[in-house]
């Protein structure tokens, strides 16, 4: 039987200033009719490059050295952009990350899903209407005739997507290219679209691409898993036992990092003494406006507290206010209610004194922004050291001292941000947080944006910098899997509010919250 | 767009009156001319010029005659002019309906051109046609109004003799006439505009065309033309009500300089006149009423946008 | 083709003074009365700034001045070569101390509301002229007027403070306009909305800075005239966009123009080129109160220092008369012909060291900027007397705040004046101690008594010497550097009649003006 | 700063507007020695002559080399827009960064205040401020400066409140920086960018601005050979001689044609993934 897609010896350049870079390099694959696989690797590992290469949208700048491209029997190097046209859509669909961005804001859901209807089914208008009513029903989308007649700007992220795949289904292509689908949505969202994807999977047969930087996540709804590593492809297995036989070092390296609930990178328990609580916290961005009704609270009557030495995960969907607790906690949004730090009472950002400010830092999630592009590391790091006065008298000394403490080369202080790592720029901003020696840092989604290994080493030297200065963590995160393995207690918060308070071995308790049972299941665990 | 987005706008509009009217009554207080010395001309003596200070009331604090002059301003009693003596609001209005007529005319001509331009020039992007756009561009705008109206004017009226210079004809009066007689300002006043503006739907488009919406109609296997037709030049032409409404201040500014040169007594030559005359009442009215019609125009501009743009909701 | 005639009016003038103890209207018959003048159709007139003002007795520059004689009359009225002619007045004659005039109305004269015009009118609106309140430019350009009394109803008596010959060439003042005495009394501003004259023309519709329309006046006191039906008058700022409206046929005729639109007016085909020398100056105002120009070397040195065949070129671009430092041009009756100054840059280098700058000068010359030749002209001479040691800064300002705060008043500044009907009237209105416009603050003695001597004077032969001496003061004290006289330039189509343009510079007789078949039909 | 340069030199619009700024920028500070005649120096013979060996482009109406006086008049121009830029740009820096950085209501009675300006049209202001400063050079250069602080402090706060939801600077405040160092030292730094790009665009606005209230008698006097007035002087001779009208028209229309393309040169070179 002939695959429905497949590569051989596939080389691909970007010209880029000087001399090409190499993208994809002998990359050759074939996914067989009804067959799903996997692409996994890190950010610029090419992996969406080849979904482009596949879908023949490259940009401007890429050469293709080598290589085929067959669609069935159709070599689709040599089409023309017309015939292309043409098996778009009817024989190979493609699902983006971003729903939001991949509909037109100006035209309704209907227009545009009965329009890729008869364009690719060659279908009447009116026969397509049905169709997609038929479609968007069939992807448990309540009230579909309201839903088509609706712009997108007015549904979810999540009803987008379903209606996305919806189409891309109901044209009933041959091969579907998923780009991180789950991605830009929320957990639980993510979760019932990759139950989604299964169903209509197993219902059509269709054969499937699906990239994804999730090992864990991939393994589940492949049925072999690709790596990629630097243009390469490095291995290819069988999803069921990709995880429990990595052959290649980088397989190895993502599968190492993937976090496991059920593996505790921390045993110790902290103490008693109450570093902070947070008492009935509020936090109210927009203030009430002339001929204006006030915005809902971010967050409402949060109430929790942190004792010293210890490691409290918040979790949460987005918007669900965890980065609003660490805003009201550091003075940057204005908050009702109280917070006692080490017994004193703070009411608000004003009552925060400098002790506070040392004792209580906050690494923020995107390392390209919480660092100042027009200032060097050393100078960066030189701030709190002045501000807080611990007393060194050496300041390039003790800068390099606090750029070893975070396993970064001393030499790093004369450099500027953009010449760094994510991942390096994430460990500056930690020696940051901690050139202040504080005894509570607050990690805002700080691994969010990384690739997964580098990830595990920031978790990694976060437990590290904890065991030497006792600091406490507020740990807020997505990523239920990650904080399973490092918090002592989790608070899980929806729509601004605290619906659960446990300790990390009742998580999966029978008592807790039906939202947090729901967060703890749409959080894939590897299989094997 | 609900009615206290509506309001607000009212609000903001007021808000802008109420500071142009302080800056501007500020600034022609400042004028170093005697509003009593510039009524009465080089012959006033000092007892003359007394009892007109005196009925003036020239003498009261500053901010007694701000408040007279807003409490008369609202009721649309703009003073007499001290130049004609004639009622300063009526004469204001009346030349800005011409300055209107002038700026409505140079904005329909400017999008006939600028729009297709822009568009050509972005779909065409790095081939001869966006080239000759950016070109264009560039030459539009860097020639300040007045050396466009006089090489305009030096070539079309007074070398090729096919348009008349200046004036100003009614087009109730004469409309072939009026046509005639604008022919030459608009042209003039869009030029810059297409430049702008042409350049900005060519970005706008661009925009667009990059996007992620455009980049999945492709991918869906929609044709080229439905991509273009109906995915990105629609999209792309909403901004433009935005563009345009910001490009009427600019409008507004260099009419003031074409009136001047082609002898429209619109709203700008009046108030260039009446700066030049130091008419104080001319001046203060002529500058509310066209930082008053900017501020409509752009409220305005937005209710359009909010009206075309489904994603846009003013609450 | 342009038309110079000088030789006419430096003949012309002697006429009307020569009749002088006596002046009647039987004598008069009008010299542009054409018998052929077809009458009707619309002319067209383009003036280069707005009309602000129509109150007659307010009136300023010449656009307003064409405006007010369309709907006004005077008692008198100036003829071609600066004659007195009869306007409401028929006769009038001196006493012998020439010091109470008598001047007669015509009979049946009435406003164009209808209502008579009589001798009370004329009290009136005389008194109104002379109140300060008022503030009428004609208070100080009339005549050394005491007191206006109506002997009956057609009858007026002028009481002189002084002997004055000129009386009825001063009465023709720009601003001495009859208007209604009922007007007055209630409420004289309403002139600058409306118009209530006597004048061959009723105001239709009046759009300052655009279009005034005027219509004839079927109870004219000539019913002859005037010919036109209907007169607009169109404002057109850009002297080029004039001359192209001109050329082009939508307008017939233009107020004036611009000797580099003149060139190309010339050329155009059916368009007519007016030319006519005139006294139309600019000078240089120097405040002979302060330093330095409280030296009459100082004066002398700039004035050494202009090359006036020149500044011909530069300022009035060839068309016009070089100066010779007095406002008497050749163009006036008791003009007295005399070397022209010449440049001599190290006679005025020496005359600035003796004054105690041996160093040279800095200097600041205001120049307003309406219009355009007073910058040029202080532009040129700041290039001229560099040599000689001044270093003169040139600053320009609008017109209106020139007039505010310079005009009168500064120390150092340009000028620009219309021809004046008379000698007196010029010397009486600049250079007298107390004249109305004192810009130099000469105040010299001899000066006053000569033209106040002049004045007295019926004696041609008398006059002319006290002229002459007077000029040659001037010339040898320079209160103020006249370097150049302008010729006025203007332009007709072809088919315009009866007009020719008035050395005066704001005398326009448009009522004698009449269209050739030949013109176009205009609604 | 080398490498800037390099980049923009990379770009079309970049280079030719460097070359053309180049140039500029050699009449400005050579234009006098460059001139081959005395740009005052009258010629009673020379008025109008046409282009030609003795006057390449020709002379005015008062004989004076045209060319001299353009030589000589870039001073006149140039400067005084770049130098209304530059007041105007760190009146309305100061102002945005400050107005973003209180945020509030002060930012909004700050922002609404200067729409409210805005609404006012530039030339118009320009012209106010002029008339009651008096005519001169110095006082347009004033004027021009204060129409341009409220837009430039309205790009700047748009820049400055995307700097201000930076980590770095929330980072600060949570440091408990103080209020100036996080406008001056944190934020301020990271706003020049695009705000420089801005302002080079907008020098061609001052040098057309400039050249136009010059043209209205408001700003350069004569016989400055500043190149708006020499275009408002020329225009009564246009039919004797229309290149001392061309001339400086075109030499005005070159500097905002090269400071149009130096700022979107600025932007590529500094945005190296935007296409446009």
């Amino acid at each position: 039987m002939t695959a429905v897609l497949s590569l051989r010896d596939y080389t691909l350049d970007y010209l880029t200033g000087s001399r090409p870079l190499r993208v994809l390099q002998d990359i050759s694959l074939d996914i067989a009719p009804g067959e799903v696989l996997g692409l996994v690797g890190e950010s610029g590992s090419g992996k969406s490059t080849l979904a482009w290469a596949i879908m023949r949208h490259l940009p401007k700048n890429a050469r293709e050295l080598s290589g085929t491209i067959r669609l069935g029997e159709t070599d689709l190097r040599s089409l023309p952009p017309r015939a292309l046209t043409r098996i778009r859509g009817r024989r190979i669909g493609m699902v983006f990350q971003d729903p939001s961005t991949a509909l037109n804001p100006t035209l309704t859901v209907g227009r545009q899903v009965t329009e890729t209807l008869v364009n690719s089914r060659g279908l009447t208008r009116r026969a397509a209407w049905e169709l997609a009513l038929e479609l968007l029903g069939h992807v448990e989308l309540r009230d579909p005739e309201a839903l088509m007649r609706r712009y997108p700007h007015e549904i979810s992220g999540g009803e987008k997507q379903r209606i996305l795949i919806a189409t891309a289904f109901g044209c009933r292509p041959e091969l579907i290219v998923f780009d991180e689908p789950t991605t830009a949505l929320d957990v639980i969202t993510g979760a019932r679209i990759l139950d989604l994807f299964a169903r209509l999977r197993a219902e059509t047969g269709v054969a499937a691409l699906y990239i994804s930087h999730d090992l864990a996540l991939v393994s589940r709804v492949a049925d072999r898993v690709a790596v990629m590593k630097k243009g390469r492809l490095v291995e290819e297995a069988p999803a069921a036992s990709i995880f429990a036989r990595p052959a290649h070092d980088e397989t190895r390296k993502l599968v190492a990092a993937v976090p496991r609930p059920e593996n505790r990178l921390v045993h110790d328990r902290p103490g008693d003494r109450v570093l902070l609580a947070a008492e009935a916290v509020s936090v109210r961005y927009a203030r009430p406006r002339l001929f204006r009704p006030p915005p809902p609270p971010a967050t409402h009557a949060v109430g929790f507290d942190i004792k010293a030495g210890e490691i409290l995960g918040i979790v949460g969907e987005s918007g669900s206010g965890k980065s609003s607790i660490a805003r009201a906690l550091t003075g940057l949004a204005e908050f009702s209610g109280g917070i006692r730090f080490d017994g004193r009472p703070i009411a608000s950002a004003r009552d925060m004194d400098g002790a506070y400010r040392r004792a209580v830092q906050i690494v923020f999630q995107h390392p390209d922004g919480s660092l100042n592009p027009r200032q060097t590391v050393g100078e960066i790091l030189s701030r709190p050291l002045k501000l807080f006065g611990t007393g060194a008298t050496d300041l390039n000394a003790e800068i390099g001292r606090l750029l070893e403490q975070v396993r970064l080369p001393a030499a790093y202080a004369t450099r500027w941000p953009h010449q760094l790592s994510g991942g390096e720029k994430q460990r500056v901003a930690i020696a940051r947080a901690f050139a202040a020696k504080p005894s509570l840092v607050i990690c805002d989604e700080i691994t969010a944006p990384l690739d997964v290994s580098v990830q595990a080493s920031i978790i990694e030297l976060l437990l590290a910098l904890r065991a030497e200065t006792g600091a406490a963590y507020l740990f807020i995160t997505h990523d239920i899997n990650l904080i399973r393995q490092i918090a002592h207690r989790i608070a899980v918060m929806r729509r601004g509010e605290l619906v659960d308070l446990l300790p990390i071995d009742a998580v999966d308790a029978d008592h807790v919250h039906p939202y947090t049972r729901d967060l703890m299941a749409a959080s894939p665990t590897p299989v094997g | 767009m609900s009615a206290s987005w509506l309001l607000r706008r009212l609000a903001l509009i007021l808000y802008t009156v109420f500071i142009v009217s302080v800056l501007v009554f500020g600034i022609t207080q400042a004028l170093p001319a005697d509003a009593a010395v510039t009524l009465l001309g080089e012959n006033a003596t000092a007892e003359a010029l007394n009892a007109i200070r005196e009925r003036l009331g020239l003498g009261d604090p500053i901010w007694w005659q701000y408040l007279r002059w807003v409490g008369h301003a609202a009721t649309g009693d703009f003073g007499l002019s001290m130049r004609t003596g004639q009622p300063v609001g009526p004469e204001m209005l009346t030349a800005l309906g011409r300055s209107l007529l002038l700026a409505v005319a140079a904005i329909l001509v400017m999008l006939v051109i600028a729009v297709p331009l822009g568009m050509v020039a972005a779909v065409r992007q790095g081939k001869l046609a966006d080239m000759a756009t950016g070109l264009i561009s560039y030459l539009g705008v860097s020639f300040p109004e007045f050396v466009t109206a006089t090489l305009l004017a030096m070539l079309l009226a007074d070398t090729l003799q096919w348009l008349p210079a200046t004036g100003y004809v009614s087009p109730l009066e004469d409309f072939g006439g009026a046509v005639r007689h604008l022919a030459l300002p608009v042209l003039t006043a869009s030029l810059i505009l297409v430049a702008h503006v042409a350049r900005m739907v060519r970005s706008e488009t661009l925009d667009v065309l990059h996007s992620d919406y455009i980049r999945a109609a492709r991918l869906k296997g929609l044709p080229e033309r439905t991509v273009l037709v109906r995915h990105a030049l629609r999209n792309a032409l909403l901004p433009v009500v935005t563009i345009v409404a910001l490009d009427v201040g600019y409008l507004l500014g260099g009419i003031i300089v074409i009136e001047e040169i082609f002898a429209i007594p619109g709203i700008g030559r009046q108030l260039m006149v009446a700066v030049t005359a130091r008419d104080l009442p001319s001046i203060q009215a002529g500058a509310l009423i066209m930082s008053a019609t900017y501020a409509v125009a752009n409220t305005l501009a937005d209710v359009a946008y909010a009206v075309l743009d489904k994603r846009i909701r003013y609450d | 083709m342009s038309s110079v005639t000088r030789r006419l009016f430096l003949a012309g003038t002697a006429a009307g003074l020569g009749a002088l103890p006596a002046f009647s209207l039987s004598g008069a018959a009008p010299a542009f009365a054409q018998s052929a003048a077809r009458r009707g159709g619309v002319l067209r007139i383009s003036v280069d700034q707005a009309a602000s003002v129509i109150h007659p007795l307010r009136t300023r520059v010449n656009p307003e001045y064409l405006v007010a004689e369309l709907l006004y009359s005077g008692l008198t009225r100036l003829a071609a070569g600066m004659k007195v002619e009869p306007d409401l007045a028929e006769s009038w004659s001196p006493d012998q101390t020439l010091t109470e005039w008598t001047f007669v109305l015509r009979p049946g004269l009435t406003f164009h509301d209808g209502s008579p015009c009589t001798a009370a009118d004329v009290v009136a609106t005389f008194t109104a002229i002379l109140d300060p309140k008022t503030a009428s430019p004609g208070r100080t350009n009339v005549g050394p007027i005491k007191e206006v009394t109506a002997k009956d109803e057609r009858t007026v008596l002028f009481r002189l403070t002084s002997p004055y010959a000129d009386l009825p060439v001063a009465l023709a003042y720009t601003n001495a306009r009859i208007v209604p005495a009922k007007v007055i009394e209630t409420d004289l501003d309403s002139l600058s909305r409306s118009a209530v004259g006597t004048g061959p023309f009723k105001l239709v519709s009046f759009e300052p800075d655009r279009k005034i329309v005027v219509e004839r006046n079927p109870a004219y006191y000539d019913p002859a005239r005037p010919y036109l039906d209907r007169v607009e008058v169109l404002v057109y700022p850009d002297r080029t966009a004039e001359a192209s409206a001109l050329i082009s046929g939508d307008i017939d005729l233009m107020l004036g123009t611009a000797p580099g639109e003149y060139q190309r007016l010339e050329k155009a085909s059916g368009v007519k080129a007016l030319r006519l020398p005139s006294g139309q100056f600019l000078n240089v105002n120097m405040g002979c109160d302060q330093k330095p120009f409280s030296d009459p070397r100082v004066r002398k040195a700039l004035a050494l220092a202009i090359d006036r065949e020149a500044m011909v070129g530069f300022v009035a671009g060839g068309y016009g008369t070089p100066g010779n430092d007095t406002p008497i041009s050749p163009a006036y009756r008791f003009y007295r012909e005399q070397p022209l100054r010449k440049a001599d840059l190290a006679q005025a280098k020496k005359l600035l060291a003796e004054a105690g700058y041996p160093n040279g000068v800095d200097l600041t010359m205001i120049a307003s900027d309406k219009p355009g030749t007073r910058t040029e002209l202080a532009v040129a001479i700041r290039e001229m007397a560099k040599p000689a040691g001044f270093r003169i800064q040139v600053q320009t300002m609008p017109h209106a705040t020139y007039l505010d705060q310079v005009w009168k008043k500064g120390n150092f500044y340009v000028g620009f004046y219309n021809m004046q009907a008379t000698a007196d009237a010029v010397f009486s209105l600049l250079y007298t101690s107390d004249a109305a416009w004192n810009e130099t603050r000469w105040n010299n003695k001899d000066f006053d008594a000569l033209v106040a001597e002049a004045r007295a004077k019926t004696d041609e032969t008398e006059r002319a010497t006290l002229y002459a001496k007077a000029q040659q003061l001037m010339h040898d004290e320079v209160p103020s550097v006249i370097p150049v006289f302008f010729d006025l330039l203007a332009a007709r189509r072809d088919y315009v009649e009866g007009y020719d343009l008035h050395p005066r510079g704001s005398v326009f007789r448009l009522d004698f003006v009449s269209l050739a078949a030949a013109a176009p039909k205009r609604g | 700063m080398t490498d800037l340069l390099r980049r923009l030199m990379r770009t079309p619009q970049g280079a030719i507007g460097l070359i053309l700024l180049a140039v500029l920028a050699a009449a400005c500070l050579f234009g006098p020695w460059l001139a081959p005649h005395d740009p005052e120096k009258m010629d009673f013979l020379g008025r109008f002559r046409p282009l030609g060996a003795q006057n390449w482009f020709g002379a005015d109406q008062f004989g004076r080399d045209v060319l001299s006086r353009l030589l000589v008049g870039a001073r006149s121009t140039l400067p005084m827009a770049l130098a209304a830029t530059l007041l105007g740009t760190v009146a309305g820096a100061v102002v945005g960064t400050a107005s973003a950085y209180l945020g509030g209501r002060w930012d909004e009675a700050i922002m609404r205040t200067i729409d409210a300006v805005m609404a006012v049209p530039g030339l118009l202001l320009a012209l106010l401020l002029v008339s009651t400063l008096g005519n001169g050079a110095g006082n347009a250069m004033i004027a021009i400066a204060v129409t341009f602080a409220p837009g430039m402090a309205r790009v700047t706060r748009a820049v400055a409140l995307t700097v201000r939801g930076q980590d770095y600077v929330k980072s600060a405040t949570v440091r408990g920086e103080s209020a100036s160092w996080i406008i001056f030292r944190e934020m301020l730094p990271n706003v020049m960018a695009p705000v420089v790009i801005e302002a080079t665009i907008r020098v061609s606005f001052a040098v057309m601005l400039f050249a136009t209230l010059s043209f209205l008698g408001l700003g350069a006097q004569p016989p400055a050979s500043e190149w708006g007035l020499m275009v408002a002087e020329a225009r009564q001779y246009v039919h004797q001689a229309p290149w001392i009208l061309i001339a400086p028209s075109l030499a005005i229309a070159l500097t905002a044609i090269a400071f149009n393309l130096l700022g979107d040169g600025l932007r590529d070179a500094m945005n190296p993934r935007d296409e446009r």
